[in-house]
């Protein structure tokens, strides 16, 4: 029988994963698939406690999580336009020019 | 049994899959598989009997995130390889892999209680669909319209800063008194 | 009249907003004016405090926030009204005296407002309203010495803002903790002084709020090792600011030492007697070294000033009012004279602008007027006999030869070094030939200077001769805090140690 | 089968919802306006704005203290109530500056207005819930609308802020989500109210403690982002440089006291469950923050990045206050805030006022120390104002902020940490070493450009704004007892 | 009326030195002279009905004007005290003063700053007078301080030269010399200041009546404190070895300070401290013999150096010191009414000594090496005339003053038993008529060794000649008062008779010192009388070299702790304030800046690290918490 751990292992690593892709990813539309594999991450983390306590309120989370995740990609995306505009560069490297 | 087959299936495939997502540095690649795991994420979803977020996941994101990000690609010409200057890789594993390790501890924890008493609980016999849709439209009124004001934000966020008027801006132009000063300066 | 205090203290700040109005030529004569006028009223309340109360006087108390227990709470007893009349007069005189004329009206409004924060530090019976005057009288100060001083006035002024503000924030930390005691013992809070006295602390207690307090203090007296900020702060503040310095804002710290460490922990500050008095001592016999090694005559009065604190300091801790009298009275005697002695190192820079002693010499010759006063300023400050110096100094001595007979010994070198170094100063400025050409045509004192000096050595002999009336006041004061202290202490030590004058009135 | 669901109008007791519904109405309604007619001048939304602020503030003033309302997800408590009623009076002081006498490309949206109302209803959502979704979603409402507001400053610095204040914030929601999602898997509740008491029952479960102390740390990440603790405060000092100067002053008070509101429900609770790491972990951070901050803001070039650190270093400070977990900690927050804010929010409108649209004295920065020699000379008063501000940030009494900073330190010591408040105390005083640099450069040095360049963006408007945080700076001692009457109460009318 | 007169004895010279302040800063006036003379001449004539009044009550006169310090229950007034011990300090005081203030009339002739010199002049005496009249020991300190201020100005009084080195001038300069001379009485005033706080903390007063009264009550090791205490701060005033170097230097002010202050009043406070302060004294033997022993080395000490110098007036003050030594002697013994009255007939005659000194320095033109004077006798009769009663009463030849009061002290030495000491009182003696003998010899016999081409000596004024008389013939006659003036003190101070074996032999011990002073005189007669004759071995030798160089005294002094001194200050300031201290601050405050440059490397302005922070202390914290969540 596959217990809750079993899922919410499967979370962690994914969301490990994410993590691991947002240290490593130096190009900004990278990075935010990272940050979406996170999200999706937390997601089956609901979903399967939602299951294994027979309650929807974890599902009610995923379900707006789905949704922050659809506007931030909507606002990012605007944001990586006007960025891409005015550096012609995704490359967090181009990106530092405040320091110190 | 099907369960455990289909759980063991997705969790490596969609561990995989992200793992490309990752690590590739190909843009396309690491899309197709963001997709690909998504996709076998509502699979999850199916097999802990959530329907409607299995749905919704596959709609909005595999449907509609996705197809951002693809219009997105072509925008920044991102077809080509990435060339990433590689932070200290020891230190991203370490740390993605002292995170895990972390996690898969916690999660390892006795975190499932008989104990507790499920607030709202699903219904025998009843789609997930409209259990959800219950809840949705009672308790998480609320959260539920807010979202709607947050995705009416991230709208109008998108268009205001795809749009034209960002071009030029009047931020930095120098308008005619800025160039009296600085003739002024130059005195 | 008897919100005389509050007059006191917001006549100069609000003179001081007025001030923004007054056309710049005619700033001076406002200042003057308004420090003549608050001078005035400083005489009216000294004419109208009663000698023989040894308690707090015009008391005035409005509640600000109750909730912590602030409030705004004044009053005056023997041992602060001098030091406000100290203020006033220097403030006067100060302004009379000064030649600054760039950014003249910003000098006034910031000398007025420096005056607010002068008095109020000194009028203050509620520890948050002392603190608060205690850290606003950074402020000008930093902008006088900054905005008219020497080349490393920047420096100097910032290093004296923070080095005083460092240790203002732990003294900070220990009223605050003193409050949260006050509210544990009697579930009311307070920040009123008055209040505190009635405390009885146990005494590590004691122990840590003295040390919390004593760095707020010794910063600002300023106590060795604490003291490297004063001979920037002197040496590069205008001759105005330089005068304050000395004469009041040092005094601050003193005064804190007898306002709260003492009355408020007796039995830790008998404790740190011995620590205290061999700082003390190090500042003495230390700094007047220093002092001899300076080339610069204002350094030269600068660390003298440190050293004739260290006196003070001593006298604090004398734990006898003979002592603690001889301390309030020379924290006046030093406010006069170093302030006096600032002034006229102010005059010989006005006139050549170095104050290099190898720049001069013979000065006696081409200045007579300006050495004698000089030479009188010295022999007050070297605390010669039938002068305002001696008066202090003597009884300061007297009352810690009753605690250490050896410490007072080395105390006492200072008569010996202090003489040496402003001996040193006289002879290598005022005495030999007239060396330097450019010398040879100094004019001596003009009326504005002479009329501005002149007060302040009618006071010097004038309290060195009869210092009475103002000894009477203080000793009345200090005689009834002495004995409170004794009643209070709880160890045996400090009730031994603590010596309750015979002739004690009462009162405090 | 599912029984119908009848639901009482009474029971959702909509009057809860009313603030946050006029602050979105105003919002469509100044989208309306725009599609009705694309022509109206700024000043016109800055007034419909200010109008939609003030009948929110009567709003919030109107509600009772702890009601709950719409299935229990609003919670009405007394830090809810000052909490909005702050951002109010922030966003009230901060909508004006956009009357510049300059244009300035984000004010020349009315969207901006728009999104700023809707920014608010986010912060306005996350202070009156304590269900972790709304939060959240509130959260991000107000999140993604202020990455657009940073991003309409319109200039490549700006994109870069935003750019980077939203990745991580993206970070953040992640760690947040998933903290929650251990807080549910632990409880199987998501309201912190339910959470706490099961947590209560769960508490001494053998094994459970790593996901306890597990779930705390994510939401502490995410919190420690917003409230940009050490080491999650890179973002601020680059967002602060980026963005405008007014909504950089806005940014250091209003999204942190919604922050503040919800790190105070969640992190209470742990620490009322008896989790003393939690304390002692925030603790920690809450030193590091102010002293690496303090210490890091002595070397800025900038005004406005030194008072973005010090912005942090003042968080770290109050984040201090939470971990005391008193009802007098929870007080000195906002009392902090409250005076804070106006002095803040002051300082930050005199960099405004002094913007030029090209960097006049520095190649990277618009308001390097060097544009402020000798200040003194050029606008006499507004020296005098902006050093009041220095000296009240710096902890100078009397002004505003050093009633703030006794109270947080009465607060320490009285909860016996003695110890945090000499660090507060010895923190202040490295801190007045950079304030005191800007007063340096105004009242001692000497101009170093034309004089009559400074005021550049200065208006009638602005000059109300900083007249009356001038005020408030000054006149702190006077209204200090009635706040802090006011929000005790409130702070121990809803149990904490 | 008495009490009157006391004011008016302390006053008059107050009074004087203000009037003269008033011209202080303007040309010559002889009229400042005049009136600062006729002031003291009241000064005098008040002081001397004083001491008629009280030589004829026997009751002393007390008055207290006010109070002056009061704090804790130390109470100080401002009280005088007119008994037969002060009066008859004020009676010489007063009487010297006046004839030094009509002879500076005079003397400072020339002098552009003629006025000032007055004003100085007669706030020495006001200080003096305070000194001697005040009831309490804390009066006595003002004076003591006061005279030691006139001291410092007047041997600075010609501060416009210049230094110059020790091998040129051994005294540097005038302003040198002043400095010094304040510093080392300072360093004595410490110990006084230790005494004054023993008698206040042991007695709980300062009044001399009362600390007096509790002598009895008081401890052997208290008393013996205080006494040495007080002690030390007289042997700065009178320059006692070791603090005696700046006596020597002094002579550096103008000559009639030199008679006045180094020879006559102020040196003397210290021997006058003892006899005041007798019940101390006389209640530590100890201490007494120890002052006595001290005062007898110096005598010889003080003589010894007198044998080779060729400065007049430096000869004179080694005499001073010399006579100052015998007058502890004598005091330490116990024989304060000798000491007293040695005190008085010694400032006659050496007063007139100096002012002879002074007539000659005049004459020659400020010049003062008397191997370069000689046969001046002919041009200064009357000078040479006083300086040689001056130098017969010194040398203590019968029937002069000094005859007496010397005598009786060394015959108290042989009557205590301390027959060392009198031995060396003794050979002093001799050592004293020599010396002085051999300086009258080389400055007015033989032939002239200066320059008669440009030098013409000539004679005093006449009124100086005139005023320096009574000084002349109460060193002749004064020692015939002896023995009124025994009957006189000792109502006051105690007793002292020589005992019925020294009676017995007080003809032989006359004879033994009469030996040594007449063999003294002979031998400086047959050496000098006729000119110089330079001996250029005992010139080289070391004996005579050491003598010449004070013992290198001075040197070793300025070698061992004036410079250490300086040095010691630099190294103060520049290593220890400058490098530790204030170093220590501004270190830390750089060390924060430092750190604050360090930790803004964090800061890349790149988001990846931004990221990678944000993570690391993520995981950083889920890591902590893992762990003491294993752990608790």
């Amino acid at each position: 029988m596959i217990g809750l751990s079993h899922y919410l292992i499967v979370s962690a690593l994914i969301f490990s994963i994410g993590l691991m892709g947002v240290l490593r990813r130096r190009n900004l539309l990278m990075l935010f698939f990272a940050t979406e594999v996170m999200l999706n991450a937390v997601n089956i983390a609901f979903a399967a406690i939602s299951h294994y306590y027979n309650d929807l309120t974890g599902q009610m989370f995923a379900f707006f999580i789905i949704a922050i995740a659809a506007s931030e990609v909507a606002v990012g995306l605007g944001l990586l336009i006007v960025l891409y505009k005015k550096y012609g560069s995704l490359d967090l490297d181009d990106l530092a020019s405040m320091k110190g | 049994m099907y369960e455990a087959v289909a759980f063991y299936l997705f969790s490596v495939l969609t561990i995989g899959l992200f793992l490309i997502t990752v690590m590739s540095k190909n843009v396309l690649y690491a899309m197709t598989s963001l997709a690909a795991g998504m996709i076998l994420i509502s699979g999850f979803f199916f097999i802990l009997g959530a329907d409607f977020l299995g749905v919704v996941q596959l709609i909005v994101y595999v449907g509609a995130i996705m197809a951002l990000y693809s219009f997105a690609m072509m925008f920044f010409d991102a077809t080509r390889d990435i060339k990433e200057k590689n932070t200290n890789p020891a230190l991203v594993f370490l740390l993605g892999g002292l995170s895990a390790l972390v996690l898969v501890l916690m999660f390892a924890a006795p975190i499932h209680s008989e104990a507790i008493q499920a607030l709202y609980p699903m219904h025998e016999g009843v789609g997930n669909a409209q259990d959800v849709g219950i809840v949705l439209f009672t308790k998480y009124l609320v959260p539920f319209e807010l979202a709607a004001v947050m995705l009416l934000v991230a709208m109008i966020a998108g268009i205001i800063l795809a749009g034209k008027k960002m071009d030029q801006s009047l931020t930095e132009d120098m308008s005619a008194d800025d160039e009296i000063l600085i003739q002024k300066d130059e005195k | 009249m008897d919100n005389i205090l509050s007059v006191l203290v917001f006549f100069p700040a609000i003179a001081g907003l007025l001030g923004f109005v007054v056309n710049k030529d005619s700033a001076r004569a406002y200042g003057i004016t308004v420090a003549a006028i608050e001078f005035f009223l400083s005489l009216w309340l000294w004419l109208s405090f009663d000698s023989s109360n040894a308690g707090m006087q015009f008391v005035e108390l409005i509640p600000l926030i109750p909730d912590m227990g602030i409030g705004y709470y004044v009053g005056v007893d023997g041992i602060s009204l001098f030091i406000i009349l100290m203020a006033t007069l220097m403030t006067l005189i100060g302004m009379m005296s000064m030649t600054i004329t760039k950014n003249i009206k910003n000098m006034i409004i910031t000398l007025l407002f420096l005056e607010m924060t002068m008095i109020g530090v000194f009028v203050a019976l509620d520890a948050i309203i002392f603190y608060l005057f205690w850290e606003l009288s950074l402020v000008p100060m930093l902008y006088i010495i900054g905005a008219w001083g020497g080349p490393l006035r920047v420096y100097a002024s910032v290093k004296f803002f923070l080095y005083t503000f460092t240790g203002s924030l732990i003294m900070l930390v220990g009223m605050l903790f003193m409050a949260y005691v006050y509210h544990n013992l009697t579930g009311v809070w307070s920040f009123a002084i008055t209040d505190w006295y009635s405390l009885v602390l146990p005494v590590n207690y004691q122990l840590w709020l003295f040390a919390a307090f004593f760095f707020g203090f010794a910063i600002k007296v300023p106590m060795f090792p604490f003291h490297t900020w004063l001979p920037y702060a002197h040496g590069q503040a205008p001759t105005i600011g330089s005068v304050i310095l000395a004469a009041v804002l040092l005094k601050m710290g003193t005064y804190g030492f007898v306002r709260f460490s003492l009355p408020m922990f007796p039995d830790a500050s008998v404790m740190m007697i011995t620590p205290i008095a061999i700082l003390a001592i190090i500042m003495i016999i230390y700094t007047a070294m220093v002092a001899y090694a300076q080339k610069d005559i204002k350094q030269v009065i600068a660390y003298s000033s440190v050293s004739h604190m260290g006196i003070i300091m001593l006298g604090i801790f004398a734990m006898n009012a003979e002592g603690i009298s001889g301390s309030v009275f020379q924290m006046l005697s030093h406010g006069i004279v170093s302030g006096a002695l600032f002034m006229l190192v102010g005059v010989i820079y006005d006139r050549r602008h170095t104050k290099l002693m190898s720049e001069f010499g013979g000065l006696a010759s081409v200045m007579p007027k300006y050495a004698v006063i000089f030479g009188i300023m010295l022999m007050a400050s070297v605390g010669l006999p039938l002068t305002i110096g001696f008066v202090g100094e003597f009884l300061v001595l007297l009352g810690f030869y009753q605690v250490s007979p050896i410490m007072t010994i080395l105390a006492g070198t200072s008569i010996i070094i202090g003489a040496i170094y402003m001996l040193a100063v006289y002879k290598k400025t005022f005495f030999g030939p007239v060396t330097n050409e450019a010398n040879k045509t100094l004019k001596d004192l003009d009326s504005k200077e002479t009329w501005s000096l002149i007060p302040l050595v009618l006071i010097v002999i004038w309290l060195g001769v009869y210092p009475k009336p103002v000894l009477e006041p203080i000793d009345n004061s200090v005689k009834a805090m002495v004995s409170f202290m004794h009643e209070k202490a709880i160890t045996q030590e400090a009730k031994d140690m603590i010596k309750v004058a015979k002739t004690d009135k009462g009162g405090f | 089968m599912l029984q119908p669901i009848n639901v009482s109008l009474e029971s959702l007791n909509l009057i809860t919802l009313a603030p946050m519904l006029i602050v979105i109405a105003g919002a469509l309604i100044i989208l309306i306006l725009d599609l009705i007619n694309n022509k109206l001048h700024k000043s016109l939304y800055v007034m419909l704005t200010l109008l939609i602020l003030f009948v929110d503030f009567g709003a919030v003033l109107g509600l009772n203290v702890n009601e709950r309302g719409f299935f229990d997800v609003m919670l009405i408590d007394g830090i809810s109530i000052i909490s909005q009623l702050m951002i109010i009076v922030g966003s009230m002081i901060f909508i004006p500056l956009a009357l510049t006498s300059r244009r300035f490309h984000e004010y020349s949206y009315p969207e901006f207005f728009a999104l700023f109302l809707f920014m608010i209803a986010g912060f306005q959502f996350m202070v009156t819930s304590d269900n972790l979704i709304l939060i959240f979603v509130g959260i991000e409402t107000a999140s993604l609308a202020l990455y657009t507001l940073i991003a309409l400053h319109n200039r490549s610095n700006s994109y870069e802020a935003a750019v980077k204040y939203f990745t991580m914030g993206a970070l953040a929601a992640a760690f947040y989500a998933m903290g929650s999602a251990v807080i549910y898997g632990l409880t199987g509740s998501i309201e912190l109210y339910k959470v706490a008491e099961v947590m209560a029952t769960r508490i001494n479960e053998t094994g459970l403690m790593i996901a306890i102390f597990g779930s705390s740390v994510l939401l502490l990440v995410a919190f420690s982002f917003k409230l940009s603790l050490f080491p999650f405060h890179t973002w601020a000092p680059d967002v602060y440089e980026g963005a405008s100067a007014p909504l950089a002053g806005f940014m250091s008070v209003v999204p942190k006291i919604a922050a503040f509101v919800v790190s105070i429900r969640i992190f209470g609770m742990y620490i009322d469950l008896g989790v003393e790491w939690v304390r002692i972990i925030i603790l920690v951070m809450a030193v590091l923050t102010m002293t690496l901050a303090n210490i890091m803001a002595l070397v800025q070039e900038d005004v406005k990045r030194m008072l973005a650190y010090s912005s942090i270093s003042h968080a770290g400070f109050i984040m201090a206050a939470l971990a005391l977990d008193t009802t007098e900690g929870t007080t000195a927050i906002f009392l902090y805030y409250a005076l804070f804010m106006f002095t803040n929010l002051g300082a930050f409108s005199m960099l405004w006022i002094s913007r030029h649209k090209n960097r006049r004295f520095d190649a990277r920065y618009d308001h390097p120390y060097e544009k402020f020699a000798g200040f003194i000379q050029i606008m006499p008063v507004g020296a005098v104002i902006m050093g009041l501000f220095m000296l009240s940030l710096a902890g100078v009494p009397p002004f505003s902020v050093f009633w703030g900073k006794i109270y947080v330190m009465q607060a320490a010591v009285n909860a016996g940490y003695v110890w945090l408040a000499i660090v507060m105390g010895l923190n202040s005083a490295i801190a007045a070493y950079y304030y005191l640099k800007l007063i340096v450069y105004m009242f001692l040095m000497d101009p170093v450009k034309d004089v009559d360049t400074i005021y550049y963006n200065l208006s009638k408007p602005l000059m109300a704004v900083i007249g009356l945080a001038t005020l408030a700076t000054v006149t702190a001692i006077f209204y200090v007892q009635p706040l802090i009457s006011y929000l005790y109460y409130m702070i121990s009318a809803s149990g904490y | 009326m008495m009490e009157n007169l006391v004011y008016i004895a302390l006053f008059a010279p107050f009074a004087g030195s203000l009037f003269s302040a008033l011209f202080g800063m303007s040309p010559k006036q002889t009229f400042v002279g005049i009136v600062a003379s006729s002031l003291l001449f009241i000064s005098f004539a008040a002081s001397a009905t004083l001491a008629y009044h009280v030589y004829s009550t026997g009751a002393a006169v007390h008055v207290t004007m006010m109070e002056w310090i009061s704090a804790g229950d130390l109470t100080i007034p401002f009280g005088f005290l007119v008994d037969q011990v002060s009066v008859t300090m004020m009676t010489v005081v007063t009487l010297v003063s006046t004839v030094v203030h009509i002879y500076s009339i005079g003397y400072m002739d020339h002098d552009k700053s003629f006025n000032r010199f007055f004003s100085y002049l007669s706030a020495f005496v006001f200080s003096m007078m305070i000194l001697v009249m005040s009831d309490n020991f804390a009066g006595l300190f003002i004076g003591w301080e006061g005279v030691g201020v006139c001291s410092w100005l007047l041997i600075g009084f010609w501060y416009h030269k210049a230094d110059q080195p020790r091998e040129e001038n051994p005294s540097i300069s005038p302003s040198w010399a002043a400095n010094e001379a304040f510093i080392v009485n300072r360093i004595a005033d410490l110990g006084m200041l230790v005494g004054l706080f023993i008698i206040y903390w042991n007695v709980g007063s300062l009044q001399y009546d009362v600390v007096f009264a509790a002598v009895p009550e008081l401890s052997g090791s208290v008393l013996n404190a205080a006494a040495l205490a007080l002690f030390i701060g007289a042997m700065g005033k009178s320059a006692q070895f070791p603090l005696h170097t700046w006596l020597t230097d002094a002579m550096e002010g103008p000559t009639p300070v030199s008679a006045l202050i180094h020879a006559a009043t102020m040196v003397t406070a210290g021997v006058f401290l003892v006899i005041r302060a007798n019940p101390i004294f006389s209640a530590t033997p100890e201490v007494s013999f120890f002052i006595a022993a001290l005062g007898t080395f110096v005598a010889l000490f003080a003589a010894s150096m007198a044998l080779v110098n060729r400065d007049l007036k430096r000869i004179i003050a080694f005499s001073t010191l010399s006579q100052l030594g015998y007058m502890f002697a004598a005091a330490g013994l116990g024989a304060y009414w000798i000491a007293l009255f040695h005190l008085a007939a010694h400032a006659f005659f050496k007063a007139l000594l100096f002012l002879g000194a002074g007539n000659v320095m005049h004459a020659m033109d400020g010049e003062l090496d008397i191997f370069k004077m000689g046969g001046l006798k002919k041009a200064m009769n009357w000078t040479y005339i006083y300086m040689g009663v001056a130098s017969l009463a010194l040398a203590g030849i019968p029937v002069f003053a000094g005859f007496f009061s010397k005598d009786a002290i060394i015959e108290t030495a042989f009557n205590e038993g301390t027959y060392v000491l009198w031995a060396i009182l003794v050979l002093t003696a001799g050592m004293t008529a020599f010396y002085s003998f051999r300086q009258v010899f080389l400055t007015f016999h033989g032939k002239a060794r200066y320059d008669e081409s440009t030098l013409h000596p000539h004679e005093m004024y006449k009124f100086v000649l005139i005023a320096m008389s009574p000084l002349a013939l109460l060193a002749v006659i004064a020692g015939f008062f002896m023995g009124g003036f025994q009957t006189f003190v000792t109502k006051l101070l105690p007793d002292y008779v020589m005992s019925d074996h020294t009676h017995h032999l007080i003809w032989v011990l006359t004879a033994v010192v009469l030996v040594f002073a007449v063999g003294g005189i002979w031998l400086a007669y047959k050496k000098y009388a006729n000119g110089l004759k330079r001996d250029e071995e005992l010139e080289n030798s070391f004996i005579y070299k050491l003598l010449a160089n004070q013992y290198y005294i001075p040197q070793f002094y300025e070698e061992f702790i004036t410079k250490p001194y300086a040095m010691l200050s630099e190294h103060m300031w520049k290593d220890v304030d400058m490098k530790i201290v204030d170093a220590t601050v501004d270190g830390i405050a750089k060390f924060l800046y430092k750190s604050g440059d360090g930790t803004r490397k964090m800061q890349t302005g790149n988001l990846s690290n931004y990221l990678n922070w944000m993570a690391l202390g993520s995981v950083l914290l889920l890591v902590v918490a893992a762990i003491s969540a294993m752990l608790s």
